[in-house]
């Protein structure tokens, strides 16, 4: 019994509950990211600007919605929330799916620079219409690359590209990978925690 | 169907007597019953050495290594860190725990090594049924014959305890085998 | 089976567009049955795409901000459009890259939710726009009259376009009248021009040039404009390669100045000017000069009969800076009466020092005359009547005013008051119209350094409470449309530059400084009006009795900044008191009244009298009661309001005071525990004669001793710090810049009196030699970042680790708060969240943090990281880059503000690195270094030049 | 001695067993007062300390919702009352152990009547002690951080802190001394579910004897666990002191860094253990009528142990001092020379005169001998002992390396609540032990009875012979 008290807890952690993997998150606004990416086939960073020189990633204005949607659906009741965001200046109120504690700093530019695709640690975002998060994002998972990168880098122009095909032996590719873009594993507490 | 001889003194050395003539007959599965324990009597009823003490030390070697063993994998192997410039694997500051765990394990493995042994816990035992059983932890000794087979003859148990001045009573138990 | 379809089962790949949408609003409905993640909080991102400003990534404004009326240029750097840091201008003359406190501590105003933030009509809520229309209407009332009635009341300012719209309004209205204010004003100054040369000029010292320095009661390293740049010149010449200088100061009480004076001798603050005078005969002496007529050198003589003088060997300092002729200078203090001012300008003349180390520019600050006549003035037609509207700008003049003024009551009879500021305050409460003041970092404006050098105040964020700049508050007066700021300073620049201004103003606001090209002036000097003010003081007699000296305090200053608890919570440099001041008494004459530390005296001076706490200085002037102005005000109740014993006829200082015990105590609270080094080798120092043989014995106070383990090695980056004693003043800038870098949270007078100082750094104050004439040592101490950590060993979680750069890492997540790497810390470096410290913050206190330092929670220690989240930064731009960081990528927030550039930070693996320099200098040694702790901080053994001639 | 050479009991010839006593009236005389209701006296003894025990449990919320802030700790004093009162509690813990364990490997009759006693004290001390650890946390929620376990973050405990030695060093120290009171205490479990008349008793009795019925086969079986978990039990009584001394003696501050600290510690927690078993027993073999079985000889002994162990913690004083005059450490020659005059010297000078002076009336047998002087002794020692914890911690962080650095500790109110509060839990789980568990072994008393019945027929011809 006291066994179980103790195994409960460590096995709850471990859970996708916990972790919410897999739960999509509904937002105001059905934005629908296998359309907009694999249909439409639009850039990630064509929303997510600061991907690839800031720490976060961008969270797009109503303003780059209304670039293609004062054009086309310019009157779908779907994206009423949008035009009148965009006319009142209220912002939309979209639920967050990624969030880490605030103990942790995590930059996207270093990660692209670097070599990490966005599918490593966001799964096939050009399949969900709801996005929803695919890794438990724990210290742990975070760990398993930053200890050994090689299986998990691709090569620059990879980078955004959700479809692309890994070599049959990944690691060497890695390993390659790793001395071109100068990569170094960092396991340090302050490498995250400041 | 199980049956248990039992006889009853009232003072230890009379008990050691009886263990020892009933022992001597030799017939099903003798033992003795104090409020507590009386030297010779484990000779008297030919009981063999105690196992209890290897078991403790094999718990107590197991908890030892596991203990240093576990230090070095979390702080040597898993995740390594440089704390304070010293070395990842600091010998002499393992020794506390491994020792401590040890003896917690050879600790643990006694106690359990002891229930085993003496198949413990239990609440309900047939000998509890016989009359004046009770006073076996307070003030009485009992020596008791557990006979399993039906077609053994009491009658030299009982006669035996008599001779002593042992009072008899005998406990049935029907098992349904 | 994707969990996806586990979801919403109805779409297949094939779904079109269309039905998905409907069926996913129905899915929407559903979504509170549904079970889908739990929430994670809303992203509200931008409406419109931000120009120029990347979120994430900070962005940096070119500012100012005023000290003592003059402009010090600063850089704000803004995260998503909030100002979180302020650091000097490294393009601007009074800054040079670097800021003291007061302006590091700026951040804390702006955010403080104290701050005033609606406009108050005879103290109910008004809109602006109403007093607006009222202010239109009496602009056209008092345009009839000429502005007979108008009276404005302002701080003296250096602000080119508000000395513009002030000459405007008097040309507007030709019988207003408008005086200045300031309680910390350097007037005394102008006037010792004035009194010299006939005419007020600007005195600017270069201590660059200067090998002998005196100062008489000058504070000139902190309480003094351009301070900041003066403390930068003064410690470049501290280092033993650089030629050093020598200090001599005569003071009444110790100043950050005193402490690093070679020489300092204590006098009362009335026995100064006659040892001036002394000096002055001395050095005429000692020049051999014939410019001084033998009668005013006799004069001189007549006036410096004190004994005061006997105690101090003026003949040993005339020489040694009569053979320092052109690199020497003369510095008399704001609390000085003109005749002392007057009296070091000639010594400057007689030593040729003027256009070397003292330059003399036209007058900055518009209002140059006595503060206190000037007040004195508008009391005059207030009780004449004459004044019907009165606008004050000026620092809460009811509280700051001479007493004997009794502005407060005064300006009850005043028909209309209009008064504007950050806080509401003393005089908000006397006033018909309070309109809340916007910030300097929410406001347009300008201001003008010492030396001329304009820098354009932009704002860094929107009012946070709808404050308003005195610009604004003035343009009704003169309706020349185009009431904001922005437009009034725009407007005058436009004039100034005519067709200059599209190329220049740009240019300005990203620099952030311009100078006007100007000729350095050089008045002749006439000792006439000398000699006629030497014998109306040679006529009075030398002053007997106690004294009450009124200081500048070293953290509120006049008291400008006592609302501000970044402040109030800093340590005096000099008594380490923080959350108030004290009575500050020599030993002797505290021996002499029998009191203790703590004990609770009554001042009295007249008919006025306070109480204040007994803080027994060793160094102070006997016969002297000390008192910081600037405590006690109203919304900042800590320590004795000093300004109650001020009165306009002795503002600085009085004699035949008396003092006497109020019979109670009270408690010093002071984060530092004792005042010596027990003779312990801590903080070391030594004189240029005795440094030879001081390195031979440094050397062993840095070689690492023999340890049983392996040493790791560190390849890549060895992050060090190097702190030079010799450098450092103890001025605690680094110790703002780094509370406000790192989110450092305030705890408060009852936390730090119980021991529960929250500061990274700190810097240790120890006195040596004699109580009476003791010499002074700083010494900062932050994490000392030691290879072989005591704190790191002990702590069962792995919560203080060493990085594979040698950092002491402090990881505040995993701290269970065990507190015994504090116990184990030799350095005591090591703070602990003995309560809650960040929570509960008003909307407004949320915006100041900065995003880059994990706010600690209650529980866990926390220490100096030597800025890692600066060195990541550093580390990730590079990498992203595709290069590696270089020296003096990364500067640490200490040393970025350090106006003495006394620390320095780096790689140690990098010869070439400016850290590493000081690294392998002779003067290095560690702290504590029989411990074998291996700090990666080293410090630089403290050098003074006492002159061998006193010595 | 005597002519045959052989060594005599040393305690004949006061008896350590008044009389000779039947197993009957053993099982009479050692069970009665458990089945007679409890008196009002003891009533209200119960509640006075249940009330102490509540308010250590208000306290201890109030510390976890507010912060550790409450308590007077500071920078650098960051350890005060609570660690203090760990050590003193765990101290107070290890009289119990030691003189069952040890006492029974030597061999010692005299051990039988009061071990029992002093084991339960052990466990209550230790759950005492076991509280501050845990409190005295910045984030007591996070204890189990200090546990290996397989966490999600995947970081481990810091081997090399004195503090994971004592989670591992005082849990077991708890597990083991908890086996080793409850194995003892099973015959007699089943003794008292055998003698009690209400069936209720007998169930729940009957279950904690775990069918125990003083087979042969089982006697034999407990023996040899009974005497291993005593011969464990004594090093890790030990070891305990020792890891805890580790947490000064691994540190660097002046006053903590010392060789001596685990010997002195080990005396200093035998002395205060055996001050606390005199303070309880005293009084409770005269309540509880045991004068026959605890009798003064007991105490005697009890105190000539005191007695050695104090000059033991005397001689830690001693070469505390010696070494910092010695090594000519200027911080060392400080701490010591601030304990003896500084801010804190009243303290340190009542722990002289408790832990050093007062125990040398023990030369003395009237002394010895005398209950009251024994008692007030046996409390002054405690005091003492309390007071020596606070020297070694306080003293020694209030004036470190750095006299910049140097602060004053003074306790808050909740400091002393929470520390009453622990003697309040104490006397709880004490007071709920004496009423319903054998506090003295009554199995042992009756071995020990026969024992000397036989020694007594062995002797009979010799003590005739001339």
């Amino acid at each position: 019994m006291v066994l179980v008290g103790l195994l409960a807890p460590m096995i709850f952690v471990r859970t996708p509950f916990y972790s919410r993997e897999g739960y999509p998150v509904y937002q105001p606004v059905q934005f629908d990211h296998r359309h907009h990416v694999a249909d439409d086939g639009i850039d990630c960073r064509y929303c997510h600007t600061t991907v690839e020189k800031s720490s976060t990633a961008g969270f797009p204005s109503v303003q780059t919605c209304m670039n293609c949607h004062s054009q086309v659906w310019n009157e779908s009741p779907a994206l009423r929330p949008v035009r009148e965001a965009y006319f009142t200046g209220m912002p939309i109120r979209w639920q967050r799916v990624h969030r880490l504690p605030d103990f942790v700093y995590f930059d996207h530019s270093i990660h692209i620079a670097k070599g990490v695709g966005c599918v490593e640690c966001h799964g096939r975002v050009d399949e969900m219409p709801l996005v929803m998060q695919t890794t438990p994002m724990t210290m742990g998972f975070c760990l398993e690359c930053h200890r050994d990168p090689a299986p998990r880098l691709r090569p620059k122009e990879a980078i955004f590209d959700r479809a692309w095909k890994p070599p049959a032996d990944r690691r060497a590719l890695g390993l390659e990978l790793m001395d071109r873009y100068d990569v170094h594993t960092r396991t340090s507490c302050t490498t995250c925690h400041r | 169907m199980i049956r248990f001889v039992l006889g009853e003194v009232t003072n230890a050395d009379a008990a050691i007597d009886v263990a020892r003539a009933i022992a001597k007959l030799g017939i099903g599965e003798v033992d003795g019953y104090a409020p507590y324990p009386v030297p010779g009597f484990d000779e008297a009823l030919r009981l063999p050495k105690s196992r209890v003490p290897w078991i403790v030390l094999g718990g107590g070697l197991t908890g030892a290594g596991v203990g240093f063993f576990l230090q070095w994998l979390l702080n040597g192997w898993d995740y390594p860190i440089n704390v304070a410039g010293r070395p990842l694997v600091s010998a002499p500051a393992f020794i506390p725990v491994t020792f401590e765990l040890g003896v917690l394990f050879s600790a643990i493995s006694g106690v359990l090594g002891f229930f085993v042994l003496s198949n413990l816990p239990r609440v309900w035992h047939p000998l509890f049924e016989a009359p004046g059983f009770e006073r076996a932890t307070l003030d009485r000794y009992f020596i008791s014959v557990r006979l399993t087979d039906p077609e053994v003859d009491a009658a030299p148990i009982i006669r035996a305890f008599e001779e002593l001045g042992a009072r008899v009573t005998v406990v049935e138990v029907k098992t349904t085998s | 089976m994707s969990p996806m379809k586990r979801h919403l089962p109805l779409f297949g790949a094939a779904t079109d567009r269309r039905t998905f949408l409907e069926t996913m609003t129905a899915a929407l409905a559903l979504a509170g049955v549904e079970g889908c993640a739990r929430p994670r909080g809303d992203a509200l991102p931008f409406d419109r795409n931000p120009v120029d400003m990347t979120p994430g990534r900070p962005l940096d404004y070119a500012t100012a901000l005023p000290f003592f009326g003059y402009g010090v240029g600063m850089v704000g750097k803004t995260r998503e459009g909030r100002p979180i840091k302020l650091e000097g201008n490294p393009d601007h003359p009074a800054s040079l890259g670097a800021a003291l406190a007061y302006q590091q501590a700026a951040i804390w105003e702006l955010y403080d939710p104290r701050r005033a933030k609606i406009v108050l009509h005879d103290g109910q809520p008004a809109a602006f726009r109403s007093f607006l229309n009222w202010m239109h209407r009496k602009a056209a009332d008092l345009g009839k009259t000429q502005g007979a009635g108008l009276r404005l009341l302002v701080d003296p300012t250096s602000s080119p376009s508000l000395k513009a719209m002030r000459k405007r309004i008097a040309e507007r209205y030709p019988k207003s009248r408008a005086y200045s204010f300031s309680p910390s004003a350097p007037d005394a100054r102008y006037r010792g021009t004035e009194l010299l040369f006939g005419e007020r000029h600007e005195v600017v010292y270069d201590l660059e040039a200067a090998d002998v320095i005196v100062s008489l009661d000058a504070d000139f390293l902190l309480t003094e404009p351009s301070s900041i740049r003066l403390m930068r010149q003064f410690a470049d010449r501290r280092v033993p390669e650089n030629k050093p200088n020598r200090l001599y100061v005569v003071e009444c009480s110790l100043t950050t100045t005193g402490m690093n004076a070679d020489h300092r001798f204590r006098a009362r603050s009335v026995d100064i000017a006659p040892i001036g005078y002394a000096l002055v005969a001395a050095l005429a002496k000692a020049t051999g000069t014939n410019e001084l007529s033998s009668s005013f050198v006799e004069t001189l003589r007549a006036a410096s009969k004190t004994p005061a003088v006997e105690r101090i060997p003026i003949e040993g300092i005339a020489r040694d800076l009569a053979r320092a002729r052109g690199r020497s200078v003369v510095i008399a203090g704001l609390r000085q009466p003109p005749l002392v001012h007057a009296v070091a300008a000639l010594m400057n003349e007689l030593l040729g020092n003027v256009d070397k180390t003292v330059r003399y520019l036209p007058a900055r600050l518009e209002s140059t005359g006595a503060q206190s006549d000037e007040l004195g003035e508008l009391v005059r037609d207030i009780d004449r009547g004459e004044v019907e509207v009165l606008l004050i700008d000026a620092f809460d003049p009811v509280y700051s005013a001479p007493v004997d003024f009794d502005l407060g009551r005064r300006l009850g009879k005043v028909p209309h008051t209009v008064y504007t500021s950050l806080f509401a305050d003393e005089t908000s409460r006397n006033c018909e119209w309070f309109v809340p003041k916007a910030h300097e970092l929410e406001s347009w404006g300008d201001y003008q350094a010492q030396d001329g050098t304009v820098s354009i105040v932009q704002p860094l964020i929107e009012p946070l409470f709808q404050g308003r700049t005195q610009h604004e508050l003035l343009a009704p007066l003169l309706d020349e449309g185009g009431g904001s700021a922005r437009e009034l300073v725009e407007g005058h620049w436009r004039e100034e530059w005519k067709g200059r201004f599209d190329t220049e103003w740009p240019k300005a606001l990203v620099k952030g400084a311009f100078t006007e090209q100007e000729q350095a002036e050089r008045p002749n000097s006439s000792t006439d009006r000398l000699e006629t003010a030497l014998r109306e003081a040679a006529r009075q007699p030398a002053p007997e009795g106690i004294e009450l000296a009124l200081h500048l305090d070293a953290r509120v200053l006049d008291g400008r900044y006592a609302y501000n608890p970044q402040l109030q919570e800093l340590a005096d440099p000099v008594t380490r008191l923080t959350w108030g001041n004290a009575a500050l008494l020599s030993p002797a004459t505290a021996r002499r009244l029998e009191v203790k530390p703590g004990d609770v005296i009554v001042i009295e001076n007249g008919d006025k009298s306070v109480q204040a706490p007994v803080y027994v200085l060793p160094g102070h002037a006997d016969d002297s009661v000390s008192l910081s102005l600037g405590y006690g005000r109203l919304g900042a109740p800590h320590g004795t309001n000093a300004y109650l014993l001020r009165t306009s006829d002795a503002l600085w200082f009085r004699v035949g005071v008396t003092l006497r015990k109020a019979g109670k105590r009270e408690v010093l609270v002071t984060p530092q525990g004792h005042e010596t080094m027990e003779g312990r080798p801590i903080a070391l120092s030594t004189t240029l004669q005795g440094l030879e043989e001081e390195r031979t014995h440094l050397a062993h106070m840095r070689e690492p001793l023999p340890t049983l383990y392996q040493t790791w090695h560190y390849e890549g980056h060895r992050w060090g710090m190097m702190v030079d004693l010799s450098r450092c003043t103890g001025c605690s800038a680094c110790v703002v810049a780094c509370h406000v870098e790192n989110n450092g949270p305030i705890v408060g007078p009852k936390d730090i009196a119980r021991g529960r100082d929250m500061h990274w750094l700190r810097i240790d104050r120890y006195f040596e030699g004699t109580a009476d004439e003791p010499s002074t040592i700083v010494q900062p101490v932050m994490c000392q970042h030691c290879e072989m950590a005591p704190c790191e060993y002990v702590c069962p979680v792995n919560a203080t680790v060493h990085s594979d750069e040698g950092l002491n890492e402090m990881v505040y997540n995993r701290c269970v708060g065990t507190r015994y790497c504090s116990n184990n810390c030799p350095y005591k470096v090591r703070r602990f969240n003995w309560f809650d410290y960040q929570g509960r913050k008003t909307p407004v206190e949320k915006m100041r943090p900065n995003p880059e330092v994990t706010l600690r929670s209650r529980g866990v220690m926390e220490k100096c990281t030597y800025c890692v989240q600066r060195i990541e930064r550093a580390r990730i731009d590079a990498r992203v880059q595709g290069r590696n960081i270089e020296d003096g990528d990364v500067k640490t927030a200490c040393q970025q503000t350090c106006p003495a550039s006394a620390i320095v930070f780096g790689d140690l693996n990098d010869d070439q690195s400016r850290v590493r320099d000081l690294y392998d200098d002779s003067r290095r040694y560690d702290l504590l270094h029989e411990l074998n702790t291996r700090p990666r901080t080293g410090y630089l053994v403290r050098v003074k030049n006492p002159n061998p001639e006193l010595a | 001695m005597e002519a045959g050479g052989r060594i005599q009991d040393p305690l004949e010839p006061v008896p350590v067993l008044a009389g000779r006593p039947t197993d009957e009236n053993i099982t009479q005389s050692l069970l009665d007062y458990l089945f007679r209701p409890a008196g009002k006296r003891f009533w209200l003894l119960f509640l006075a300390v249940f009330g102490l025990a509540g308010v250590f449990l208000a306290l201890s919320i109030y510390t976890i919702a507010v912060g550790i802030g409450v308590w007077g700790n500071n920078i650098p004093v960051a350890w005060a009352f609570g660690i203090i009162n760990f050590v003193w509690w765990i101290g107070i813990g290890h009289a119990g152990t030691l003189i069952s364990a040890i006492l029974l490997l030597f061999q010692q009759k005299w051990r039988t009547s009061i071990n029992r006693f002093a084991e339960a004290m052990t466990l209550f001390a230790v759950v005492c002690a076991g509280m501050y650890p845990i409190l005295h946390l910045g984030r007591p929620w996070f204890f189990y951080w200090l546990f290996p376990y397989p966490s999600v973050s995947r970081i481990w405990p810091q081997f090399r802190s004195a503090l994971v030695w004592d989670v591992f060093a005082v849990s077991t120290y708890f597990t083991v001394s908890l086996l080793f009171w409850y194995i003892g205490l099973i015959p007699d479990l089943a003794t008292m579910r055998d003698v009690a008349k209400s069936p209720r008793r007998k169930r729940i009795y009957g279950i904690f004897a775990l069918g125990w019925r003083g087979s042969a086969r089982h006697w034999r079986h407990w023996r040899a666990l009974y005497v291993l978990l005593a011969g464990i039990a004594t090093p890790l009584v030990l070891s305990v002191h020792t890891v805890v001394s580790f947490d000064f003696a691994t540190g660097i501050l002046p006053g903590w860094h010392t060789t001596v600290f685990p010997p002195y510690f080990v005396a200093g927690a035998v002395f205060s253990g055996f001050a606390l078993v005199m303070t309880l027993i005293i009084p409770a073999r005269k309540i509880f009528r045991l004068e026959h079985v605890i009798t003064i000889k007991h105490l005697e002994n009890m105190n000539k142990v005191m007695l050695a162990t104090g000059w033991m913690v005397a001689y830690g004083y001693g070469v505390e001092h010696f070494i910092a005059w010695y090594s000519g450490d200027p911080f060392e020659t400080y701490v010591m020379h601030n304990r003896e005059t500084g801010l804190y010297a009243p303290v340190f000078w009542l722990m002289i005169f408790c832990n050093v002076v007062v125990p040398q009336a023990f030369w003395f047998k009237r002394a010895r001998t005398s209950l009251l002087f024994m008692w007030v002794v046996s409390l002054l020692i405690n005091v003492g002992m309390w007071c020596e914890r606070f020297i070694i911690i306080v003293t020694s962080l209030q004036r470190d390396f750095l006299p910049s650095s140097w602060n004053d500790y003074y306790p808050t109110w909740v400091d002393i609540g929470i520390y009453v509060g622990t003697m309040g839990l104490f006397g709880t789980l004490f007071l709920l032990f004496l009423r319903f568990v054998p506090a003295v072994a009554v199995a042992e008393v009756k071995e020990l009875a026969l024992e000397l019945e036989h020694e007594r027929r062995h002797h009979a011809p010799e003590e005739s012979a001339p």
